[in-house]
Parts: structure tokens; C-alpha cells; sequence
């Protein structure tokens, strides 16, 4: 029996992010009948990390169903499938493994709705487990959020936790745009109880997560855990700092970007994906452009670095750490 | 190509011209004989001279509309060189030569069938009811992928990047195959394109899902300056074994024949047999596009070849010696392709450049906040 | 994949096991008929009876070595799942049942010839002479691609995207072939793989360039959780006709039949005669990896029945009988497998994570020196 | 008769940007016989840009030669012949035709030296007409910029001039890893007279085009020219701009970027990729790290908006306009 079976949606329990997002597949497909879950491994096996885990066996294998080792014809059957009135759930096994297919996302997933004047919504989920941390193999800890990110007509969220993790899949399927959902693997079996709640804050809104006034730390995905522990620790240098999480990297929400650099003054943001062009480097260009006189320091970078994804022996080094981030606080606050 | 690596290929696409191969070459028409591999099918040879069963099933009145239906393309083609060439257009890709691979195909599609196509393919569009001055806004500059609705014309957008159409006409066919429907999707692409990664991985769903598709490739001879002959070592209708459906090779000047060949594809497809693919022998007689000089890298005499094969003269021949149409006819028809031309023309060059909101207006369904704020900076509202 | 979609397709890879669908499970090992289509070349059957000439021109002491590398092979796999299970080595792919395709093909190879793998060619990097504990590293985390040198080993990086390494090979072989080498390029995918753009586009350009490499398929009936039948509705070899160059479909687990085809691929692409597809019928035994449980998604009956078709087995039974071996020559591999289990054993655990630098000290030949600044900003230096 | 072989490389005469790249090619093929030039229709024909022509004839064809239509496998190929210790120029044939490769290049051409801990080098140079301006097609017209400049493994070259384009292209064939370089394809006819340099300023090297410190219009490529014109405009506002031509987008020449900013104090970053995650972000993060004290008005950012870059009747919208770089200059001059 799939976790998610083992109670009603609405019902406050505990979920992991697998057994969320499994949830919001599920209450999906039952709600909309034109919706498809494809990819590889999905159907049958139920996915490498459970996500669609029982998915196959409730809704048939004309509605959750694998495709061949074809990423491509993955993303650009999803495009076709939009022609003939069908909404898609697509799955790119791992963050690297979308690369193959980024022509297709690119030139078609993200410009076909322009080309046709909106005669044809592509209202397709593309979910990539992303990010590393899993000591996985090469390809399979990477952050590829920029290649979505600065790709016009695409939507990009990256959920942190079980529950949003609920409400951002649901907001991503029902949307009649092309989402991009990240999800960050490390997380994928911690744990949250709660409710599953389908229209909680939606896309292009960040939250807070921990509030402070000393300093703003923003991040989005793994590394929000990451960063709320660095917080706790910096309290100790006298610091309360508050940890905003993105949830959504496009839109960005710029009235909670431009309200916590004017409430701190000192803005840290973390990401696990290299330096050079990755989200910190937006939201620093635009926190000068919203809030140019209140920043009292640097917006502060604490990034992967920009070399290759390391293997499992290294990833802590690249990974942003509790003492990284600490660090970047603190010279933001004594700059 | 490096002539030492193309060991055991003929140089050129047809095996007529080329540098350091002593090639003889035959006078008259481009013969199915000069294509490497497997002859193709054919009912009615460059001359006109029926060589198969030519009672495809369609009535005199029918078989008289494809002619006209060529001879109006063609000429609005060359107004469209015309057009280019005034600044009235952008670069535009020529399909003449290609008359009877496009409209015998489109001709074989039902109403609720749904196509496909790449940058080159206005007979066909033609032939699915696609306006033309909307199509050609595509060429003027105005709109990306045209702006003529897809739906309504179960034609879908231009598309540029190469085979990657392939993939949508996938789904869509897949669409069509759990909803049911007794509906099928073409999807055109050239000889260059099976290259692709598209093309391939496009090609093997559509077999693993067994939908109803008729992938048509229009094997012209050429890919921009590189022949068929440089782009595969095999023959394009043979990949079709390798993904477990049938490959058919045509001649596609023959449009007798490729309608046949598109008609029994889809017929196996609306009966639940799955995909086929048709490689249509046929010749790309202009430049690759107005802004591509193919002095460059072909011979003329291999056009001049092509040119007695025509398939548009092939067919008057054959249509005029089986006494469906004679001589008035076809000066109808060039009345008709001329009025047609001109009228098109003057819709083009009044097409006006849209206004510069539109540049924000379809990027998204339900545009976010953040992309309205943007949109209003940029336009400086 | 829906069942409705599949019509006409055996639902999963041998035909053997599958929900709603009624097989009458042979007894008895699984037999080159269980798999879907053309019968492959095979010189030893399942109980190691000679049904071809298995006189492939090896001398029997070369024979005898087969066996010991398969034997030292498949020890060292289930060491490695061991090593896993116990934490010393991150996930794992094993190989158990394609010890006759890895070896027998890479027996093949000439001592210039170059290899590109996946990441699950250990029992070929052994032929290969790569060390072993050095490859490990690789699956123990300490470095991506695995640190042994590829130009020393003429064994290629250890490549995790699946058939991307493809286009790698073709180059390789394309640059011996530039260089009028006598050295060939033999390559190695799954049957999963050649559902990617890259597995088309490579084959492709390699009949076109005309190289001198072996495309070697192991086609282990699965990818993951995916039945072949599921990855493609045709034979996989004869995806080769498609390309203009020969496709030869043999039995995996028929070691001698391996590594015959091998060599005459090899021979053929020696002699300029460009490259071959060769699909070796295997099966994976195990786990797609250490984090797979095939439970969910395959019948354990398939599995029993390839183990009946165990080509160590099979081979010992046709070496024994034939008199090449006798059993205190199997003991002996045996004994030899175990020490080298335990001594790669040993150096995989004491194997230490690399020094945080390194992290920088390859990306560039050239680091500019912002990178050098970055390095040190990194380091904290 | 080729452009080029009218005249000896050094000598001085006026060269087209095309002209220049060719003999750049020529003149590496000359001295490197392990050098291949190879892709889509730069054989025969001698490329859509003619920056190939008359070299299969002059350096045979097994030295530059055409392939099938397969991005991916022309830059796998690539790597494979740098295994077999060849040099490799490839080129696609536009911007948005180099997608289609993206996974070899991010996951092979960039990390293979790294993975293979240097033994061997990928001494690969990725040739790409790039941006817009041209009135083309669809996908004739994109910015692909940021997704190599943030693919760690990679450096990124733009030329604006002639000369210059033949510096960076010697520079790029010579160096040992790969080099993507951006040709800005609007600016292939415009002439340059002067003496073509083989060890002009290299990769990581920015200059100044002209002179001035009441502001900084940092860009690259075919916006240098538009950005010149812009600060000739701005003369009468009574402003004296410095255009920095970048060259070099990976890396960045942040000496020059700091000091420019702070020399001005105000800088304004221009390119026609769209806004979010353009190269602006990363210089203007970056020149928060380097001179937050010298800045006195936010980073500028002139650039192509967040939509698919439009049909040949819209483009003048999107590009950077004279009148958009001078409006933005003079915002930051009035901060
Ligand atoms: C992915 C991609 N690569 C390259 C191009 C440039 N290009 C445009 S048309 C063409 C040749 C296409 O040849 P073919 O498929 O035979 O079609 P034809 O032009 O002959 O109709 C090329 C290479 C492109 N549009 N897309
Ligand atoms: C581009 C890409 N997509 C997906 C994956 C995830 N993946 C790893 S192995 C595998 C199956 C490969 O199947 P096959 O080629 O048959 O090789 P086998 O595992 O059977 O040896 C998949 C899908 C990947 N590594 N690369
Ligand atoms: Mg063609
Ligand atoms: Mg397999």
C-alpha cells in the first residue's frame, strides 16, 4: 500500500515530501481527467524516490504509463499532447537527465503558447529531483535551476518541506503555464505533519520562515533547513536573522525580497548551484534595484562553487554549510 | 565530407555531380535509378507513361484539383521569391519541385486529421485550408510561427529547430489514441532531420505506443549544402524496420503515388496498426532559402534533372493522356494560380507589424504579478 | 506502459511474466526463443552442448582464461554489493549474468583498440587491465568518472548519462581513422540506451564517416524498472540496416559467441569496412543497482530462468567437456577469485577521501586567474 | 577567392568580422595539423556566414568537414577526438541549434578534464553566431550566454570588432579547454581597418572602448556599438561615459568592472539576453562584492525583456535601444 493511501488528503498526519508530492499527483489525477503522468520508471516501479508510487495501479496505464530513455520525446510529447487538449506531468529522473531535453523545454515548452497566440496552453509539470547531498554519482546532485530560471515563458518552484511541498505541486498541475518543480532529493523522506492544503500561497510568493531583524538569510529548497539551523546558531553572536524560502525562483516574489532587505539592511542569500549567475546573483541585482538605499551591506553570496559537482567524498565542501552561512551573516551584520 | 572518410558513398545526393567522381551523366530526367538503395513506388514515371495501377480511387474531379492545386502553389511560391527579393518578405524557403510530396500527402489527410510541419511546407498548408497571407506573416517578420489558429486549421505552428516537431506530432497522435478518436497526425520533416536525436527518439515512442502517425519525410536531396548521401549511409525508409513499423520509399514526384502511399498509412493507422514512415524521393530545385546561393555546392545539372522530372508537368501529361482534363483546364488553373498570387501579394504587403504590446501578451496563461510589472516597465506604462 | 497502448507487444521483456496476460512459464533455462524476434548467433547452448562451431580460433589455455576472468568477475560483483551493503561503497551496479558479454567482447580487443563504457563495464575494465580498487573509487564516491587514466588503460571514464558516451567513441574513432591507425573503438550501451538521441545521432555519423568501431549493445532485457519490449517495438540490432552497416544479434551469455562477433566486427572495421551494431541477448541477473528492488516490478520466475541460462555455468560445462579444463581448474579460478575479492576489498576500504583542493586542480588546463582567485576564496586561503 | 586570402594575416587592411574569424581559422589550421573544423554545412558551402569559406578547399576534407544535422553528437564527437589528441573547432549553426547539445556540453565538454583528473585536455572550440538584430527566424535571434557562463568547465568569449574576433578566436583554438565563443552575426559585415593579432589581449581580459568617469555602460559583442553610440549621445547631457567591452564573459574581468565602478560610481550593464539571470545580474552581484562603498546608484540594467525573443517586426523593442542605454545612464547619473 502506498503511504499516501493510508489516509484522506485533508487529514492532518505526518508526510514526507515523497509521500506529499505523491498525494498531490494523486488528488490531481482524481480531480482532472485529462491529466497524464509519464517518464521513466514511473508507472510500473512507482519512481526512483516513490513519487508516483501507486499511481499506475489506481488511474490505469493510459494515465500514469513509462516512456523509453527519451528525454526529449518526453518534454516534446507533452508539448503534442497539449495539442490534443491534455494536461502532462512529466518526470526527468534526476537533475542532469533534463539536459537532454532542454531544446525541447526552451524552444518549445516555454515559447509554444506565444507562437500560437495563446490558441494552445501548455499547461505541463515538469518535476526534476534536483540538488545534491544524496552522495549520489556524477549528474546526480546538480542544481540546474538557472537554465530554467533565465528561460522565458517557463515557471520555476522549488519546494522545502512535505506540505508545501503539496501546495506548490498542486498549484504547478493547475496551472495552465509550464511549471518546473525542483525537488530538493535530500529532503524527499523528512518529515512534517499537518494538513495538505491545495490553494495555500500560490507562485511568485515567498514566506517566511523564521523571523528576525538583524539580518535576512534567503534561500529556497534543501538548503532552507540548512539555513534556519544557521540562524539558530547565529543567536549566539547576538543575531536574529530571518530565513525567507523562495518557494518560487520565477517569478520572485520582490515585495518580501525588498521588504526583508529594508527591515535588515543585510541580505545573505544560499544556494547550492555555482556562484557565477546563480539565483543570488539575481535577487543581488535586484535587491540593489528595490531597496538600493537601505542595504547596509554586500548582499552576501554563500554558493556551490564554480567547478563541476564534486563526488559524495567532497560534497560537503561545495555544498553551503551552517558555518558558511554563519560566516557570510556575520560579515554582513559587521560590515 | 572528407572523401576519405566517405568511403563507399557516393559523393553527391543523387550520384550525378561531384568533384573527383567520374560520374557519366545521363541525359533526361532524374530517374528513380539515380537515388542510392531501393527503387521507390511509383505509378506514374517522369514522362507521364502510367508505370502502375494509377486508379488510386479518386474521381476525375479530384484528380483534376490536385493538379490545379500544384500549379496554384507553384506559382505563389515563386511569388514569394518575388516578394523576398522586393524586402517584402524575410528569407523565404522555396519548396519548388516539392509540389507532389506535399499535396499528395495533405490531399490524403481527412478533416479531423492533424499536421505537423517544418518551415516548407505552404503547398500543404495550402491544402488543410491555412490562409496564406496568415502564413506567410510568418515569412514577413511579423509573427513566429504564424499566426493562423492551429486548431481550427489542424495545422500546427512553422516550426524551425530541426525533427523537433516529431515529438509533438507524437504526443499529439498518443492525444488522439486515449481519447479514441478515429482521427490521425502527420508530421512532415526532410532527409537532413532523420539526423536528429528528435527524430529517432520520436520515431521509437511513437512505435513503443503504437500511435496513429504517418511520419513523412520529404527526402529532397539536399540539407542546406549537404547531400542525402553525406547525411546517412543507409536509406531513410529502412529506419523504419529497426522501430518495428513499416517504411515505405515513394518517388515523391509522383503524386498519384504518394497519395497512395499517405492514404493506406493513415488507413493503417485509423485501424490501430501503429505508425509508418514514408521517405518521398524528390528534389529541391531552388536554393535551400533566398539567402542560400546553392552554386556553392551543387551542380546545375542535377537541377536541370530534376527539372525533367517534374512533377507537375508529369502529372498534366499523365492527366491530359487518361483524358480527366485537357488544355483548358490547366489554363484555367494558371488563371486561377496568377489571380491567386496577386491576391495573396497584396494581403501580404499590407500585413502591418503588430503592435509591440503583443511582444507580452501570450508568454503565459495566467501571467504572474511580477511578469505584469515587468510587461508595464517595458512598455513604459 | 499502458497496456492498451501496446498492443501487438509482448508486455514485458521476455514475454515470460506479466500481469494480465497469460504465459505458460517454460521450465527449464531461458532460451534465446524467449525473446522476441530474430534468433541470434549462439555456438554453446544453455546446458554448454556445442550447437555451432565453437572452434573460434582460441587456443586453450586463452580459453581456459575466459573462464577464470568470468569466474574472478562474478566474485568481485558480489564483494562489491557486499562492500555496498556495508556502507563502504555508495550505490551499486551490478553485472551478475553479463560476465559473457563484458568479457568475451572485450577479450576481442587489441591492446591499442579503446573502450568507452557505462557504468556497468567492470567486468571489461578488468580484461581491460584497469585496477580494480582504482575503478571502485568511483562507486566508493571519491572521485566522478573513476581515477584510473583512460589514455594508460585505453579504457574510457565511467559514464553515468545514459548513452552519451556514444558520440565519444565515434570521435575517438574517427580521430584513429584521421590518424590511419590500426585501432578500433568499441563502445558499450544498454538496451535502454538506445532509446536517446545520442545512440541515433552517434550511429549515424559513424556510417556516414565510415569509422572503424563496434557498437556493442547489452541488451539485459531491462533498464531499471522498463522491459526491452517496452524501450522499442523493433529488434535493436536491426537498427544497423537503417544506418548502411551490419547489425549481428548474438547470445550474451554465449561467451564464445560473444567474443566471435566481436572479433569480426573488429576485423571488418580494421579493414575499413566502418562500424557494426552487435546486440548481445543477456540478462541483469540482480538489481538494477544497490538502491533497485526489482520486486516491484518483475517476476522472479525470469530471474530463475536466466540463472538457468547462467553462461559461467554453461561455459565451465562446454570447457569441461570439451577437455580444455578439468574441475581442479575451476577451484583454482575460484581460489584466485576469492583473494582477489578480499585484496580489492581491502584497498577499497582504505581508500580515503581525496583532499578538499582537488576539487579545483582539474577543471582547467589553463585556470585563468580568477579562477585561481575563486580557488583560494573557496579554500579559505 | 576567399576574403581573407587576399593579403597576409598581418598585414594591414580592413577585415569584416566573418573575414577575420576566417583567417583566425586559417591560420590556426596552418600551424596546428591536429586542428579540425568541423559541423553543419562549414565544408563546402563554407558556412551560412561564410567564416569558414574556401577552407575544405585549402586544408582538404579531412580537415574541415560537414556532419549530419546532430548537434549532440558534434560535440560529442568533439570530445571524443580530444581522447584521440585532436583540436577541435565545431560550429552551430546558430544559437538556438546549440541546444540541442547542451547535455554533451554541460556534462561532457565541461567536466570531462575534471573527471579524468587532466589526463586529458578538451581543447574544443564551440564556434556560435549568436543574438539577435538580424531580422532572422525564430531561434535565429536568441542570447545563449547564460547558460554557458554559468556551466562551470567553460569560458565564454565574445568579440565586438573584427580584430578582436580574431584575437579571441586564436585565443580560444590555443587554449586547452574549451572555449565557447559568441559571434555577434549582426555585426559579421562591419569593417575594421588594422593588423590582425594572434596574442592580442587573451581570454579573462576586458578593454575600454571609450573614455569618460561620469558613468560605465558595461556590455559585450554587438552592444558595444550601440553603447559607444549611446555615450556619444549622452555627451549632450553633459555625460561623460566609459563603455567597457567585456570580451571575456568567463571569466569576468573584475578588475576592470571595479575599477570602472569605482572610477564612476555608476554603472549600467547592457545585453539583449532577457533580464532575469542575464549577465547584468552576475556584474552587478559582483560589483556589489567588489565596490559596494563606490557605488551611488543601483547597478542599471538595459536588456531584453523575460519573453521569447520576438518576430524581426518587434525586435527593435527588445534589443537595447540608443534611447533605452541613455535614459538608464542618465537615471543612475540623477540616482
Ligand atoms: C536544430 C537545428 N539545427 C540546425 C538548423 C539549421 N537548418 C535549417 S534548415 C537545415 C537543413 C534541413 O534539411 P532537411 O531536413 O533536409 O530539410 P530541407 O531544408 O531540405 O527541407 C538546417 C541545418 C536548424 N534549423 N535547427
Ligand atoms: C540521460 C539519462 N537519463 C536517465 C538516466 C537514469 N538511468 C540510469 S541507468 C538507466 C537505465 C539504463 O538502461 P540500459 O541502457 O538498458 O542499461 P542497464 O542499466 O540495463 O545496464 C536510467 C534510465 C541516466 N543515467 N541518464
Ligand atoms: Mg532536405
Ligand atoms: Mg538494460
Amino acid at each position: 500500500m502506498s503511504e499516501a493511501a493510508r489516509g484522506p488528503a485533508t487529514q492532518a498526519r505526518e508526510w514526507t515530501l515523497s509521500g506529499a508530492l505523491n498525494q498531490a499527483l494523486r488528488d490531481a489525477l482524481t480531480e482532472d481527467p485529462r491529466l497524464l503522468v509519464f517518464g521513466e520508471d514511473v508507472g510500473r516501479s512507482g519512481g526512483v524516490f516513490r513519487v508516483t508510487d501507486g499511481l499506475q495501479t489506481e488511474f490505469g496505464p493510459n494515465r500514469v504509463f513509462d516512456t523509453p530513455i527519451s528525454e526529449a520525446a518526453i518534454a516534446g510529447t507533452a508539448v503534442g499532447l497539449a495539442f490534443a487538449g491534455w494536461r502532462s506531468v512529466i518526470e526527468f529522473q534526476f537533475d542532469a537527465f533534463s539536459y537532454p531535453a532542454l531544446e525541447q523545454v526552451i524552444d518549445h515548452v516555454a515559447k509554444m503558447r506565444e507562437r500560437v497566440r495563446g490558441r494552445v496552453d501548455m499547461p505541463i509539470t515538469i518535476r526534476i529531483p534536483s540538488f545534491g547531498g544524496i552522495r549520489g554519482k556524477e549528474h546526480h546532485g546538480e542544481s540546474p535551476e538557472t537554465y530554467y530560471v533565465h528561460t522565458a515563458g517557463l515557471k520555476v518552484v522549488v519546494p522545502s518541506s512535505a506540505l508545501d511541498g503539496y501546495t506548490l505541486m498542486r498549484h504547478a498541475i493547475a496551472d495552465p503555464d509550464p511549471v518546473v518543480i525542483l525537488e530538493p532529493k535530500v529532503r524527499y523522506w523528512s518529515k512534517e505533519a499537518g494538513e495538505l492544503e491545495a490553494d495555500g500561497p500560490g507562485i511568485g510568493v515567498g514566506r517566511v520562515v523564521r523571523d528576525g531583524d538583524g539580518a535576512a538569510i534567503v534561500t529556497y529548497g534543501a538548503m532552507v533547513a540548512t539555513c534556519v539551523e544557521a540562524a539558530d546558531a547565529l543567536t549566539a553572536d547576538g543575531v536574529q536573522a530571518r530565513v525567507v524560502d523562495l518557494r518560487s525562483l520565477s517569478p520572485l516574489d520582490d515585495e518580501l525580497l525588498a521588504t526583508s532587505a529594508r527591515e535588515t539592511g543585510r541580505v545573505v542569500v544560499v544556494h547550492e548551484a555555482p556562484r557565477t549567475l546563480g539565483m543570488a546573483a539575481e535577487i543581488a541585482a535586484r535587491l540593489m534595484e528595490l531597496a538600493f538605499d537601505h542595504l547596509e551591506a554586500p548582499v552576501g553570496r554563500v554558493t556551490g562553487h564554480d567547478v563541476p559537482y564534486p563526488s559524495a567524498s567532497l560534497e560537503a565542501h561545495y555544498r553551503p554549510s551552517v558555518e558558511r552561512i554563519r560566516t557570510a551573516v556575520l560579515e554582513a551584520v559587521n560590515y | 565530407m572528407p572523401a576519405s572518410l566517405a568511403s563507399g558513398l557516393i559523393p553527391y545526393a543523387l550520384g550525378v555531380s561531384g568533384e573527383g567522381v567520374d560520374v557519366s551523366v545521363p541525359a533526361g530526367p532524374l530517374e528513380p535509378a539515380h537515388w542510392a538503395g531501393t527503387p521507390p513506388l511509383r505509378l506514374v514515371a517522369s514522362d507521364g507513361t502510367a508505370v502502375g495501377d494509377t486508379d488510386v480511387g479518386l474521381a476525375p474531379e479530384v484528380l483534376r484539383d490536385l493538379l490545379r492545386r500544384m500549379i496554384v502553389a507553384r506559382r505563389l511560391d515563386r511569388e514569394c521569391i518575388a516578394l523576398q527579393r522586393q524586402g517584402e518578405l524575410t528569407v523565404y524557403p522555396g519548396f519548388e519541385g516539392q509540389e507532389a510530396a506535399q499535396i499528395g500527402s495533405a490531399f490524403a489527410l481527412g478533416p479531423d486529421d492533424f499536421v505537423f510541419p517544418t518551415f516548407r511546407e505552404l503547398a500543404a498548408a495550402l491544402v488543410r485550408g491555412v490562409d496564406a497571407v496568415q502564413y506567410l506573416q510568418y515569412h514577413r517578420g511579423t509573427w513566429h510561427g504564424g499566426p493562423y489558429d492551429p486548431r481550427a486549421t489542424r495545422f500546427g505552428p512553422i516550426s524551425i529547430p530541426i525533427a523537433t516537431q516529431i515529438p509533438h506530432a507524437v504526443g499529439h497522435a498518443l492525444g488522439q489514441k486515449l481519447d479514441g478518436l478515429d482521427a490521425c497526425t502527420l508530421v512532415y520533416f526532410g532527409d537532413g532531420s532523420t539526423s536528429e536525436g528528435d527524430f529517432h527518439e520520436g520515431a521509437n515512442m511513437a512505435g513503443v505506443f503504437g500511435v496513429p502517425l504517418v511520419l513523412f519525410c520529404q527526402n529532397n536531396g539536399w540539407a542546406i549544402s549537404v547531400p542525402t548521401t553525406q547525411q546517412t549511409a543507409g536509406e531513410i525508409w529502412r529506419r523504419a524496420e529497426g522501430y518495428g513499423f513499416p517504411g515505405v520509399r515513394v518517388d515523391g514526384n509522383d503524386v498519384l503515388a504518394v497519395y497512395a502511399a499517405t492514404r493506406d498509412a493513415l488507413a493503417l493507422a485509423r485501424s490501430g496498426g501503429g505508425p509508418t514512415l514514408i521517405e518521398a524521393l524528390t528534389y529541391r530545385v531552388g536554393a535551400h532559402s533566398t539567402a542560400d546561393d546553392p552554386g556553392r555546392y551543387r551542380d546545375a545539372v542535377e537541377v536541370e534533372m530534376a527539372r525533367a522530372s517534374d512533377p507537375i508537368a508529369r502529372y498534366a501529361t499523365w492527366l491530359l493522356a487518361s483524358g480527366h482534363a485537357d488544355h483548358a483546364f490547366v489554363s484555367e488553373c494558371e488563371g486561377e494560380a496568377e489571380a491567386f498570387a496577386m491576391e495573396v501579394r497584396a494581403g501580404v504587403v499590407d500585413t502591418e507589424a503588430p503592435p509591440v504590446e503583443w511582444m507580452f501578451d501570450w508568454t503565459f496563461a495566467a501571467p504572474t504579478d511580477a511578469f505584469q510589472r515587468m510587461r508595464r516597465e517595458a512598455l513604459g506604462e
